[in-house]
């Protein structure tokens, strides 16, 4: 464990087999997934992968490092974010760009290949492993280079933290610039844009749901876009349940005709389909 | 003695300064300052004249060094004068006549609001003649050459508010461009030739070079000289020179400043002599000029072109002479100097006509005159009979000599030569008599010609200065205009006389021109006999057209010479089809092309770039991702090129 | 020179400098301050360049005199090296005589236009006088820079300020609407500046070439003049003959651009008939004026066997200039574009001159840049006084002026006069002077040349005729004659336009050791007549002593 | 087994990542993709620091980790931000410089 072979055991040979493809199949779900949170997850399963690797390479602090910053922070950051901004149309892995998409596979190919057989043709033969490199312990030698060699890389690296810290916080903070507009002014103003004087109203009205992302329904059977919120409205997060409402209102009508017999129900229900209630929300329920 | 030289030019060049910088309030005094410097430059010479005379012939020569002009390497133009007996001549004839012409202008420019800038100009005019016969060496001449040619500009353009006059200076002065273009390459030559163009080391070493050479030199001289004396083919100028006020036409346009291509020839006496195929050009362009003259002066029927065409004719005389080498050098000048005179008193008849008829100039419309101006008529006649070289006037001496050089030059060349002079002077006799006849005889056709009116305005437009458009009342003109013709008469009558008592004249200018006595194949007076006939039936011709039968108030349409004669035997019209015509178009197209073609170009490239870079802006979408697909192709090719360095 | 060790040359060109910054501060309501600030500072120039002329000594040894030498850029061997030559002495005089003329003859063109609400900020005449002012410093600067890249340096500056002074400043002479004018207007500047530009930034690569190759062969590359004059005198540096031809052909460029040679040319016809008459002036006259001395200075000295090479071409391209120019010149309907075509025919003459190479050709050209700096002055500014008068530029427009304003038809005659070179005026002496030194080695373009003479005489009578002649236009009846600033302005060119036609012996014995200097650099000597006679001009004793003592005032 | 393997993984995840960065148009995606490069990256270092036998290229990935630290919290600080005034987390739509 403390002095590492040169050339590596089998048993990281399998072990660098079954991770690696892991790793690999980690990155393709990253690249290609839908919604945004998938991706983050399965990085955070590459992640994980070349946590390892960095163990199996002797670099225990930076394997240690790499699970608790790289998927503890930064991942969480990210999945922050993405539950923050959420899922918007631009998931859609449908191309815009006139022919972006061909143009990254090849390079990414031809530039893959061109790496890879960089390495090939690299005269890398001879391995001298960390073994005395790790003698005084991993971190211990790590350490000792960074508090001596790269002291002033390291304190720089300091500085920049901070500096991204304080870029963050400045950049999203929202300073309120003008003092906020008391009810009276906001009535006020509703009243004369006109437009939405009454209090915007609640989701789930008319609905057997009174879940927020749930519209309410109008007379006719229409969902109302006022009643969710907007942010919801963006994500396209929103439940359209117009549809089974029409179904249940018919589903109960057949009940009722079945309840008061046939003659009258006949009319009833030959009447029951000119009467516009349930005719109109048809047309709603269409779009 | 010799620094009297500078004083020569510089009086007039003072009286030039003085009255056009010096404004309005010179008007009152300026003709008066003017003749007066005139005079002064006259007197200096006059003095001059008497201290050559006290010298042996052999030291009369004078030269005053006033300063290096200009040096730089192998080129030294010195400011220096050199006073012999040729320049002797003209600095008299220069400042003889053209003192009594400033004179007879006080009273003929009288009413001209103008008067006083138009002395400014004759001096000016003064000044650079004299500079030009005064110089020690080519450029210097070349400074007066080109300086009579600004005055005689002026001075045809000073009426500047008639079109006529202003395009008439600017043809004047273009001409004589491209004779000055011949002086200046024939300087070029003697530079690259002796390394020097003063007179002095030229003329001497025209013995050591090729004859090419010093052709090339004469040749390029003889341009000159017809540019300045309106010698064939460069004559166009002259008639329509007549714009100017008359004044100018006697001084500048017939007896001094058209006279400088005679002087520069026989100045160039000795290269000449050196180059025979030279000569014989010139001898040529004499001899057609003659001829062209005469006929132009028979078929004018505007008095001052009329003589204008003598004029031209007279120095095509002199011109042939200054051809024939030192047999005719001394008789050119000769003549020349009572040409001077004789031609002088006629246009300043002429002017005097013109300023009792209201400065009408259509001899159709004179006639009778020579009762109504009698001094006018009696200095005109002698004038005319000198120049028809009546026996024993100026001209007969002068032109006689001439034409028995031209005889005397031998062979097949001396016989037509001599017949061409023989007829010329016929020619000569017949248009004098002419305008003699038209002018002072027949009956008064003025009576009935129409007036000149605001809207028909005269020749001379002192006329609408003066506001008078009454019907003409011939009238003599004052003292002061009468007085100079006198003078002018006197030495037209005597002057060819004087000259020759016991060849005075010729032995005066020996020193310079060397003279030769050219044995010609007929006898002197055969020669005498021969020309009296002509003259006679040149004078008998004219009685008969223009004497005997009354003259028509409008010109008939005339033979075809005739017509082509009044057009300047269509010289012009050439001119006019080739030479204005093809550079109108020329400098039409050019202008096309400059903004076509070169600037095209030029816009050409600039449209290329734009277009270009207009393509080039595609790229940037502006969509990140298209440039992280950039980016990371350069990553690749970078790699690549990394590998392939490695590779190699 | 001598002990006494005071900056002359510096100071020079740094005293317009400071003048610019100074009429720039001058704030917006002190309009006139400003004009009167920039003329005494020009003033000031023109006495300090009197002072280099008194101090000049042009019998004295070496090629340059008061010279400076810091270093500058110690990496690249750059040197703030200043000397001035003869020919530069006689450039830097003319300079700095005729910006005081153009500040006064531009005295109201940057007045804000009538009507304009007055604004604390906006400050056109201050900055009109400022950069003229600028513009004069740079050019004293080129002329008397003696370092190769210093020169580049203030060469291509100069393009800034003259680029404003194009672009900004228009005369009031819009017969169209002052939107076109504005938009013409900054169409010639443009063109103005990327032509040379372009110019500049070929010459920049030569320059970096050059130093290239001192520093691989003299070991420590260096731009200074002088020593690479030297070396390659001592032969310690060989260029190539093609890297040579390469290097001078890239110098060439820029300078036949500036100058303008044709077919480089049709930027200044846009340039000067946009921009005001004193900005035209500056142009033709000072700025260009670079071109050609940049020639005389490094083309000819830094390679004499390509500059010898490539002279027939040149000498060919100068006088289809002379020609092409001249003719154009005939054609042309706006009178001041016609003084632009003239101006690139005479540039063909001064060109012409340069390559000649003989002493009277290279002496003629120096002259006859002065020479035309100052008639081309005087013609350009009275045309520009007619102008602002008639507020028409077409020739067509006027018409029998010389009836109503004779003193200022009179000016533009002898401004005509002398741009046709009438002898006794300043520019026939320089235009002989090049005719015959290029007639003694290439005849036969010589006697081409010379027909430049009736073709100047054709555009200027022609434009004198249909201008000044003639009936009175109705629109010309109620012109005034010339005011007593605008004479002020005029006469004294006119002076010296008399003086040094019948005296130029001082500008002569000022430029003649410069230009033997630069032909023994070139290795050129003057073709000898075919008949050398003993006698010299003059024709008799006289002027043969009279030649003697000249011989010793020029020693 | 030679730890070569490791080198060509890690310019597989980084050819992967970089294809990512291009193709997906949700900023957030493409930062996880430019994080996963760096990953690729720091793999590699490590490996190297094994077959040369000192720390280095871990002290290298460690900077490397520490920057892209850095770099995620100003870059989702900026999305966040975008996304607030656009509404929209889309790399194309903030297109400003298109012509």
């Amino acid at each position: 464990m403390t002095a590492l072979a040169a050339a590596a055991s089998s048993g990281e040979a399998v072990q660098f087999w079954i991770l690696g493809i892991v790793a690999v199949v980690g990155a393709l779900c990253t690249i290609l997934m839908k919604r945004a949170v998938h991706s983050a997850l399965s990085l955070a399963g590459t992640m994980i992968v070349l946590a390892v690797f960095y163990l199996a390479n002797g670099a225990y602090f930076l394997g240690i490092v790499q699970i608790v910053v790289y998927t503890g922070a930064i991942m969480m950051l990210f999945l922050f974010v993405v539950m923050l901004v959420g899922v918007t149309a631009a998931d859609s892995l449908k191309e815009t760009l006139k022919g972006q998409r061909w143009l990254a596979a090849g390079l990414g190919l031809g530039f893959g290949i061109l790496l890879i057989a960089g390495i090939g043709n690299a005269s890398l033969k001879q391995f001298n492993g960390l073994g005395d490199a790790n003698a005084g312990g991993n971190v211990q030698g790590l350490a000792a280079l960074i508090f001596t060699k790269y002291v002033f890389a390291f304190e720089l690296t300091g500085a920049l933290l901070i500096t991204a810290v304080v870029g963050a916080m400045v950049l999203t903070h929202r300073e309120r610039t003008e003092r906020a507009r008391t009810q009276r002014e906001r009535s006020q103003a509703r009243i004369r844009e006109g437009k939405q004087v009454t209090p915007l109203p609640a989701p789930g009205v008319y609905a057997r749901h009174n879940a927020v992302d749930i519209p309410g329904l109008l007379p006719d059977g229409t969902p109302s876009e006022l009643t969710v919120s907007p942010t919801l409205r963006e994500r396209g997060q929103v439940r359209d349940v117009s549809g089974q409402a029409l179904a249940d209102l018919k589903a109960l009508e057949r009940r009722s005709q079945e309840w008061l017999g046939r003659g009258s129900g006949s009319g009833s229900g030959s009447g029951g389909a000119e009467r516009p209630g349930p005719a109109a929300p048809k047309e709603g329920a269409q779009k | 003695m010799e620094n009297l030289i500078a004083l020569l030019v510089a009086a007039p060049l003072v009286g030039a300064a003085l009255l056009l910088c010096g404004g309005t309030r010179l008007d009152r005094a300026g003709h008066w300052i003017g003749s007066l410097l005139a005079v002064a430059s006259f007197a200096v010479g006059v003095v001059l004249f008497a201290g050559m005379l006290g010298r042996d012939a052999g030291h009369r020569a004078l030269h005053q060094h006033l300063f290096s002009w200009i040096p730089v390497g192998g080129f030294r133009a010195d400011v220096a004068f050199q006073l012999d007996q040729l320049s002797m001549t003209f600095v008299l004839l220069i400042t003889g006549v053209g003192s009594l012409i400033h004179i007879y202008s006080i009273g003929y420019m009288e009413h001209d609001a103008r008067r006083r800038r138009f002395f400014g100009y004759l001096n000016l005019f003064l000044a650079a003649m004299l500079l030009l016969v005064l110089a020690d060496n080519y450029v210097l001449l070349y400074v007066g050459w080109e300086g009579v040619g600004l005055a005689s500009y002026l001075l045809i353009g000073f009426w500047q508010h008639k079109p006529s006059a202003a395009t008439a200076a600017k043809k004047a002065f273009l001409v004589n461009r491209v004779g000055d273009m011949g002086l200046s390459i024939a300087i070029m030559l003697m530079f690259t030739t002796f390394g020097t163009f003063a007179f002095g080391p030229v003329l001497a070493a025209t013995g050591q070079t090729s004859e090419g050479k010093l052709t090339a030199i004469g040749l390029m001289l003889l341009l000159a000289a017809c540019g300045k004396s309106a010698q064939v083919p460069l004559q166009s100028w002259l008639g329509d020179a007549m714009e100017g006020p008359t004044p100018v036409s006697a001084l500048i346009h017939a007896a001094t400043m058209v006279t400088a291509g005679v002087y520069l020839i026989t100045r160039s006496g000795a290269l000449f002599n050196a180059a025979p195929d030279a000569q014989t050009a010139v001898v040529a362009v004499g001899a057609v000029t003659l001829l062209f003259g005469a006929i132009v002066g028979c078929a004018k029927d505007d008095i001052k072109k009329a003589l204008a065409g003598s004029t031209m004719s007279q120095i095509g005389y002199m011109v042939l002479a200054a051809g024939l080498g030192p047999v005719g050098y001394a008789f050119a000048i000769m003549h020349l100097v009572t040409h001077g005179f004789f031609k002088a008193g006629l246009f300043l008849g002429a002017g005097s006509v013109m300023h009792g008829m209201n400065d009408e100039v259509d001899m159709r419309r004179y006639g009778g005159l020579r009762k109504y101006m009698p001094v006018t008529f009696v200095t005109f006649g002698l004038g005319y009979l000198a120049i028809i070289g009546f026996p024993g006037l100026s001209g007969f001496f002068s032109k006689d000599k001439i034409i028995e050089a031209a005889f005397a030059r031998g062979g097949t060349e001396g016989w037509i030569l001599g017949g061409t002079a023989l007829l010329g002077a016929a020619i000569t006799a017949f248009y004098m008599t002419r305008v003699m006849l038209m002018t002072f005889f027949g009956e008064e056709r003025w009576r009935n010609a129409p007036t000149p009116s605001p809207d028909r305005p005269s020749a001379e437009p002192a006329a609408e200065t003066r506001g008078e458009y009454a019907p003409p009342h011939p009238h003599e003109s004052p003292k002061v205009m009468t007085v100079p013709m006198i003078v002018l008469a006197v030495g037209s009558v005597f002057a060819g006389g004087l000259f020759s008592i016991g060849d005075a004249f010729v032995g005066w200018l020996e020193p310079v021109t060397s003279f030769s006595h050219g044995h010609s194949p007929v006898s002197a007076g055969v020669v005498t006999a021969a020309t009296m006939v002509v003259l006679v039936i040149g004078v008998g011709l004219a009685w008969l057209m223009y004497g005997r039968r009354p003259v028509p108030a409008t010109a008939p349409r005339g033979s075809l010479l005739t017509r082509a004669a009044r057009r300047d035997l269509l010289q012009d019209d050439f001119n006019h089809v080739v030479l204005v015509r093809g550079g109108e178009h020329l400098t039409r197209t050019l202008v096309y092309l400059d903004h076509s073609l070169v600037d095209g170009a030029v816009n050409g490239t600039a449209a290329a770039m734009g277009g270009l870079s207009g393509r080039l802006r595609r790229l940037q979408t502006g969509f990140v991702r298209s440039y992280a697909v950039q980016m990371l192709g350069g990553a690749a090719v970078l790699v690549a090129a990394t590998l392939l360095m490695r590779g190699v | 020179m001598s002990a006494f060790s005071f900056p002359l040359l510096t100071a020079t060109a740094a005293l317009p400098a400071i003048g610019a910054v100074a009429t720039a501060a001058v704030p917006a309501a002190r309009r006139t301050a400003a004009k009167w600030l920039a003329l005494v500072f020009s003033l000031a120039t023109l006495a300090l360049a009197l002072l280099i002329a008194a101090r000049f000594d042009p019998g004295a040894k070496g090629p340059f005199q008061l010279t400076e030498s810091h270093a500058w850029i110690r990496d690249f061997g750059v040197r703030y090296d200043l000397g001035v030559d003869g020919i530069a002495v006689a450039l830097i005089a003319l300079t700095a005589l005729l910006v005081p003329f153009v500040i006064l003859a531009g005295w109201h063109d940057a007045d804000p236009l009538e009507g304009a609400e007055p604004n604390r900020r906006w400050r056109p005449t201050q900055g009109f006088f400022a950069l003229v002012l600028a513009v004069e410093a740079m050019v004293v600067l080129s002329f008397e820079a003696t370092d190769v890249f210093l020169f580049y340096l203030f060469f291509e500056a100069m393009l800034i300020p003259m680029y404003f002074l194009i672009g900004g400043f228009g005369d009031r002479a819009g017969g169209r609407g002052e939107q076109q004018a504005a938009a013409q207007r900054s169409y010639a500047a443009v063109k103005f500046l990327l032509y040379n530009l372009a110019g500049g930034l070929i010459m920049l690569a030569a320059v970096i070439g050059l130093y290239a190759a001192t520093a691989h062969q003299l070991g420590a590359g260096t731009f200074s003049l002088p020593e690479i004059v030297r070396a390659r005198a001592s032969g310690a540096l060989q260029l190539g003959t093609g890297t040579e031809r390469l290097l001078f052909l890239g110098f060439f460029f820029a300078f036949a651009v500036k100058a303008p040679l044709w077919p480089l040319h049709t930027w200044l016809p846009n340039a000067m008939g946009e921009a005001t008459s004193p900005v035209a002036v500056l142009i033709t006259a000072v700025v260009d004026k670079v071109g050609t001395f940049a020639m005389l200075r490094f083309c000819l000295q830094l390679f004499p066997e390509a500059s010898r090479w490539a002279a027939p071409v040149i000498l060919v391209l100068a006088l289809i200039s002379i020609v092409y120019g001249a003719l154009l010149a005939v054609g042309q309907r706006d009178i001041k574009r016609l003084i632009a075509y003239a101006s690139i025919s005479h540039f063909g003459f001064i060109i012409l001159g340069i390559f000649a190479m003989t002493s009277q050709g290279q002496g003629g050209a120096t002259l006859y840049m002065v020479n035309h700096g100052i008639s081309t002055a005087a013609l350009m500014l009275v045309a520009g006084f007619l102008i602002s008068r008639r507020g028409s530029r077409l020739i067509a427009d006027f018409g029998g002026v010389q009836k109503v304003a004779p003193v200022l038809a009179g000016t533009f005659l002898i401004g005509g006069l002398a741009t046709l070179s009438l002898p006794g005026l300043a520019p026939f002496v320089s235009e002989f002077l090049v005719l015959v030194g290029t007639f003694s080695r290439y005849p036969v373009i010589g006697i081409i040349a010379t027909t430049g003479i009736v073709l100047a005489a054709l555009y200027v009578l022609v434009l004198y005729q249909r201008t000044m002649t003639g009936p009175v236009k109705p629109e010309v009846k109620t012109m005034p004659d010339l005011r007593v600033r605008e004479l002020v302005v005029v006469a004294p060119l006119i002076a010296l336009l008399l003086f040094l036609g019948v005296y130029p012996k001082p500008l002569t014995d000022l430029v003649n050791p410069a230009v033997q200097h630069t032909l023994s650099v070139v290795d050129r000597k003057d073709p000898q007549p075919s008949v050398p006679v003993t006698a010299g001009p003059g024709g008799g004793g006289p002027g043969r002593t009279a030649q003697t003592q000249d011989v010793e005032a020029a020693k | 087994m030679n730890p070569v393997y490791y080198l060509y993984l890690a310019a597989l995840l980084f050819t992967i990542g970089a294809a990512g960065v291009l193709i997906r148009r949700n900023a957030i995606v493409v930062f996880m993709c430019i994080e996963l490069m760096l990953n690729a990256c720091n793999l590699a270092f490590v490996t190297f620091s094994r077959m040369h036998g000192n720390l280095d290229g871990q002290i290298i990935a460690f900077f490397t980790m520490v920057v892209a630290a850095a770099e995620v919290v100003v870059g989702l600080a900026i999305i966040v931000s975008i996304f607030r005034t656009r509404h929209s987390a889309s790399v194309d739509d903030a297109s400003l410089m298109k012509l």
